[in-house]
């Protein structure tokens, strides 16, 4: 199924665009769209561990599933306020 | 009242809607852009949102304020996009019948906005230089989406 | 800024006369006419001041946030005579670089002032009785004109 | 001496004056002039405990000896705010 990822703020910076697609495998989960994305942005690489992810506008673990409809978001440790 | 906004804040506006007969504390939080941060000059900040995630984030906080509070009314108002020194980028007002709770409640949200709500700030030094800023990432608002209350409910 | 008056406060007036781009914080405090306390009524509230010995203390107070705390700018208003339910009875804004010194700053200024500044506060409720309201005495302004600074030089 | 007392709010009241002239004796403290005041106005007894002092503009302890010029003035606790 085709994803597509929102990033924001350095994420979005560091890929150069707004969103990027992924192909990922029926039932992929947070982890698999992780690991999708790195190997498709390697500059985000630096920031594995910090970036966080969101799935319809709510904090997302790694084992969360995905599914076509979501509306799926990456991004750094938020720094508002 | 929830409001994510490119203008300028009228907090004086968001400190009325929280006045009420019931109420006997008002406390008003401003964050506004500060010219030095140790040696580091600011020329001007860019805040960035995810809007969409940022009001149903600020949404959750006015709720979950009332639930672990006694507050009387509350209201936040966020500004992104460019903003120049001593300008608000947030502003926080709550009121309730006694001030502990005011302060309380007013400290809460501002500190739990800051770790949770997806706003990005980006610094524009005085020598062309730039920055973003990115603390170190929270667990209680980025693990899953039941974290937040969780953790809540554990603390005193 | 230091303000003791009969006319209702301009607590913008106040919090604009804090701001500054040396702080990224400002917290204001407003103390308004609460209609219920428990079962007792308000209709209205009288205060009646000792003027030269309140402005004095405010003055001291004013000085002596900015020793406690990393203060930029503080500034009070407090109003007497008579006021209807809701009005705003003090205002107290702080500025600091960072949020919980302006937090704490203003509610050390608010808790403090309510303990020493000579006001006092008389409830006219809705059956027609009236009150003057006087806690207990505190200590720490009371016993002496060294005690305030001596307390605080033992708080942590 | 003569020392005029400032009074404030239920002290004010009881007494039905803003303010009360007392007799002293020269170096007369505080203590004697609360003394002095509850002969003078009986009403304030139960009051006084809870009574404060100044002296120009400063709260007062019992021992704070009295001078023709100062400024002086009783009031119960504070409640402003």
């Amino acid at each position: 199924m085709k994803i597509t990822v929102l990033l924001f703020a350095a994420a979005r910076e560091i890929a150069g665009a707004e969103s990027v697609e992924l192909d990922l495998p029926l039932e992929a989960s947070v982890a698999d769209a992780r690991a999708a994305l790195l190997l498709s942005l390697p500059g985000l690489a630096l920031r594995t561990n910090a970036l966080l992810w969101a799935v319809n506008n709510e904090y997302a673990a790694d084992d969360r599933i995905l599914h076509s409809t979501d509306v799926v978001a990456c991004f750094p440790p938020v720094s508002g306020g | 009242m929830i409001e994510l906004t490119q203008q300028p804040i009228d907090y004086s506006a968001l400190t009325e809607s929280v006045r009420s007969h019931q109420a006997g504390a008002v406390v008003l939080f401003l964050g506004t852009v500060r010219e030095f941060t140790g040696e580091a000059h600011t020329a001007w900040l860019e805040y960035e949102a995810y809007p969409e995630m940022a009001v149903a984030a600020l949404q959750r906080l006015e709720g979950e304020v009332r639930r672990r509070f006694t507050v009387t009314e509350a209201a936040i108002s966020h500004r992104y996009g460019r903003l120049e020194l001593g300008e608000i980028a947030v502003a926080v007002a709550v009121s309730s019948p006694h001030r502990s709770q005011a302060f309380d409640a007013g400290r809460w949200l501002i500190d739990t906005l800051k770790e949770c709500v997806p706003i990005w700030k980006k610094e524009h030094y005085t020598d062309g230089a730039t920055e973003w800023l990115h603390p170190e990432a929270t667990p209680g608002c980025s693990q899953d989406p039941d974290s937040e209350t969780t953790r809540e409910e554990r603390s005193p």
